[in-house]
């Protein structure tokens, strides 16, 4: 078996409090598993000062100009170690604020309260949740508060990720990659004024439209527990992971990429209703530790079955985006485009992570 | 309130009052075994989850341990689970923090105005906190959370105090039957949280926050003996 | 020790041709080593076509819209394995054309030649070469026989790298992260529209005032070696690595991420004449398998000693721009600028993998 | 040229004579022992390297393989060495494609009007091979690169060739002087190349190109004899 703690991290043992020895075989560019957010966050204001502001308590990252009077705030955050998801995407045409949390664990209500009043310009605010207890639970209570205070707030739940079934038999299907796509063409809507009614339309129409399916190679290792998230054999796969190392579907032995994006495509075209002529969005995502190289021999085989169902890819996204930490591996986001779509992801954007038009 | 005011609260027949003093040391008690499971309950939430459960914990008991030190001099029990609860809702984060700061801020309303906690107001507290994680949660009897334990303790502590136990012998019937029901969760399907996620695979594990219950409720017990 | 060979990637053994059961053993999310590049580009191709497109014979990258009469051409490449460098700085004011060769190995004189014809404009075209011996030896070979063919053709060789001590004891400096800034740079000079001189004046200036150091914390694995391509024990990293994996200044025992910056940036402060109050444009670059929240880490310490010493951080760079496949590590790189420079990094790029203005 | 036109080149006296056929089967044999040295020129590469100079030259030397069949019934043997050259500077890439493809398009330029070698061509062959190397890259002896190989045979051929060898007595001396020629690259501080990065941290690595030098001369001895 091959697990991170036998290789790259060297053997790190129980503990309460990190040792200045423990951390010596964690091998990650970090000074204590405590400070990573923060620190984190701190670099990422000095790099983007032009875009952003953050508050350091409660902690949030805001876009430098907020609030924008007359316009539609959209909120998004989650635990962290996704990046550059959400603060990677807050800035012109997408996110006004994202609420980062420790490591793969949601924020708390404070900060989503604290961000939610910041961006708030006096016509509502959209939060953007991904379909994870943990998440919904504390943007909940969060949202309770700010309209105890007279913000109109509205949420919109991501749970584009086929890997899980959705019934009534499990927490429902999870909010992964599309968020990207959702907090784009929302964000996008909210620019051009759209008012909440129709910002939060826009971002349940596309949350209807995408789907995705990820697969892992390698585990990943998160800071404060200093040992691999799961296990897996030198030869083998996880079809269906989560953005935190939750495992997915199955678990299969390696094949080569294009075999593997037949199986991430296939219960993607199975729940998505698309007919030839469709035109879609095609997102490759890689989840941290995958070269680019493999990025685009992926990109490379889910466009060819796209085309010979006579879908056209129109648009088109690869690259790091909704990460886990330095897992390997990858996911396939498909968005059935339509013209308000298209032209709601053309419109400009001007974010750390994705820019054009600015 | 002084740090070590939880040390002066023995009656004369040798059992403890469930006063206010009983509720700060259920508190403290809960941080220690926390810190000390800690790793233990990262480990079982790696199994089934993403591995942070007893990190979350952690963090959200330790941060309560310095504010009980600034509680008013009269605050009754209400008081410190309110105090309780809404630290846990502004440091712990995931579905726990949530799901736990509900469950106290309910088991601090049903004892609102009462000193001392007697057999029949610990099972009110105990029915609150556990309909207040259902209430958010929406977990039922075997979706193999901590509802498997939260129910089963809230049913011991019924049956303990219909039969006329003490308060301290309430806490250890509920302590015992949430201790086994997270145990019973091992063979479980999960149907809420990420678990769920796992299907078959998550039979043979015990969920974390199941277990975490246990440990809270085995706190409350042994907050109901000296300790030092 | 820790091998990739002993954990993510299982033992591959020894062969001359890939036997089905061999890649299996490799985990990438590839189909044949062999074809790693091809498949690559291909998809390259497909996800961005909007702005490039590609010879697949003799293989080259090249503007949509090339050739421009009366611009400068500005044609980079080298061995793959790096991306985006340096297909994804093909377009609008950055590279004409980007010649990939096989994983970490130069490409030939042919696919050098036929992108500087079909990029030329008629006033010239210049190369841009890091500083290997392959790089150089076969962009030369192409040089002349462009010129041959009667196209002015010229070439910056970009040595940024301070890990390599520049004397005639050595191949001299290697060309590493920088060479992104100076693309871009370059590129904003051409698009305005500066003589082929002026160009490469540009280029010599940038390459003369940007060093860089980079650290590795994992090995990568060459697909067809199929092993890593160094090892390092579970607690050491290799201070001042090189673009493919070279080794660097030294090895040394894993430290937190601020002592690693300090390290990194010593070398660089020393080379480079930098007073107070200078303005810099500071780079901190992944190597591939480094998450972006430990590169924000990097930057936040880099910043800090900066402006320590009085430098300003006007610009700046976070993100895998050149990178080593799955490596962990990263690279900083510091360039001083002045007006000029400062005004062609804000002109309008539009390329798969930097884009603003556009 | 049939493919099988190495095979009908022997002379009356038993040795062959280093014509058009020899060189034919001089690439033959380099492609053959390049693809069973293939993994181990890779292992010296990625000691003090990248990792890839078996990869490259085993993709240069098959290329050239059914571009041989094609080669015009007259061609002399530098016609062949200037086919060898270019299909190695369009297919090998790295240092080693240029490098090696200039030694043989000045060999050929050092050949071109013969067609058959006797021991002087064969050093002339040799020495421009050397200097076009040197003249590219740079590299002194000592040096740690091929020419640590190439400068060593050079000496060895003329040496022989002055003391009246044969041709292929010539070719073995020179064989045998540049494996040893790459061996004693191991202990060698390197300047030029990949290897130049690492310092002292090269002591002990034998080069990977000259190496290959050695197994290519080697190859041209084989190529004296009779294969099957
Ligand atoms: N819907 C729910 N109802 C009750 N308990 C739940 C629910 N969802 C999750 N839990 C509990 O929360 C625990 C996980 O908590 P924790 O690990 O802290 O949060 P997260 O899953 O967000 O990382 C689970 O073990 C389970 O007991
Ligand atoms: N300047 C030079 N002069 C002579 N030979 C050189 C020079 N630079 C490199 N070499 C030779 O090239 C070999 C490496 O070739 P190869 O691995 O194919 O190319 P690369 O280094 O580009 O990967 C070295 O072992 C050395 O013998
Ligand atoms: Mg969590
Ligand atoms: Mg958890
Ligand atoms: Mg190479
Ligand atoms: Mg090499």
């Amino acid at each position: 078996m091959s697990t991170v703690g036998e290789c790259a991290w060297g053997e790190v043992s129980d503990r309460s409090v990190v040792a200045p020895s423990e951390w010596q075989v964690m091998k990650k560019l970090i000074n204590d598993p405590k400070h990573v957010v923060n620190e984190a966050v701190a670099g990422f204001e000095a790099a983007h000062g032009d875009i952003v502001r953050v508050s350091p308590d409660p902690l949030f990252i805001v876009r430098a100009d907020a609030p924008h009077k007359g316009k539609v705030g959209i909120v998004s955050g989650g635990g962290s170690g996704h990046e550059p998801l959400h603060g990677g995407f807050v800035g012109l045409g997408m996110l006004d604020a994202a609420v980062p949390g420790p490591v793969f664990t949601s924020p708390t209500p404070d900060p989503i309260l604290a961000a939610t009043q910041s961006v708030d310009g006096g016509v509502g605010v959209l939060h953007i949740v991904k379909n994870y207890t943990g998440d919904v639970l504390n943007f909940e209570t969060a949202a309770d508060l700010a309209s105890a205070e007279g913000i109109d707030v509205r949420t919109v739940i991501i749970n584009d990720d086929v890997a899980v079934k959705d019934s009534l038999y499990t927490a429902g299907r999870r909010g992964v990659a599309g968020t990207v796509l959702v907090e784009k063409i929302t964000g996008a809507a909210a620019e051009r004024g759209d008012d909440l009614t129709a910002v939060v339309a826009v971002a349940e129409k596309v949350n209807s439209r995408v789907r995705t399916m990820g697969v892992a190679l390698t585990p990943c290792v998160v800071p404060h527990a200093g040992e691999p998230s799961f296990v897996l054999a030198d030869d083998e796969i996880e079809i269906g992971i989560g953005i935190h190392g939750e495992p997915g579907r199955e678990r299969i032995k390696l094949e080569p990429a294009d075999a593997i994006v037949d199986r991430l495509l296939a219960p993607i075209l199975e729940d998505l209703p698309l007919a030839s002529g469709d035109q879609v969005l095609l997102f490759v995502n890689g989840m941290g530790g995958t070269p680019l190289v493999e990025l685009y021999i992926v990109f490379r085989r889910a466009a060819e079955v796209l085309r010979e169902r006579g879908i056209t890819v129109s648009r088109s996204l690869v690259g790091n985006y909704t990460t886990s930490l330095e897992m390997a591996g990858a996911s396939i986001s498909v968005l059935q485009l339509d013209a308000e779509l298209t032209a709601l992801w053309d419109a400009p954007v001007q974010t750390a992570a994705l820019r054009w038009g600015r | 309130m002084s740090p070590d005011a939880g040390r002066n609260s023995d009656q004369a027949d040798g059992a403890l009052t469930l006063d206010t003093a009983w509720t700060v040391r259920w508190i403290r008690r809960s941080a220690e075994i926390l810190a000390a499971e800690r790793t233990a309950l990262n480990t079982l939430d790696r199994d089934i989850g993403d591995g942070d459960h007893g990190e979350n914990m952690d963090r959200g008991f330790q941060a309560v341990l310095p504010k009980l030190d600034g509680l008013a001099d009269d605050a009754n029990p209400s008081a410190v689970l309110k105090l309780l609860a809404t630290t846990l809702i502004s440091t712990v984060g995931g579905a726990a923090g949530p799901l736990y700061g509900t469950a106290f801020l309910k088991a601090a309303g049903a004892t609102a105005a009462t000193g001392t906690l007697d057999s029949l107001a610990l099972v009110a507290l105990l029915t609150a906190a556990r309909d207040g994680i259902v209430l958010r949660g929406k977990a039922g009897a075997g979706d193999k959370t901590m509802i498997d334990a939260w129910s089963p303790a809230v049913d011991a502590a019924q049956a303990a105090q219909s039969a006329g136990e003490s308060a301290p012998a309430v806490l250890t019937a509920a302590a015992d039957a949430a201790a086994r029901g997270a145990q019973d969760t091992e063979p479980l399907v999960a149907h809420k949280g990420r678990a769920s996620y796992l299907g078959e695979r998550a039979i043979g594990h015990r969920d974390p926050g199941a277990q975490s219950t246990a440990l809270l409720l085995r706190a409350a017990a042994d907050a109901t003996r000296v300790m030092d």
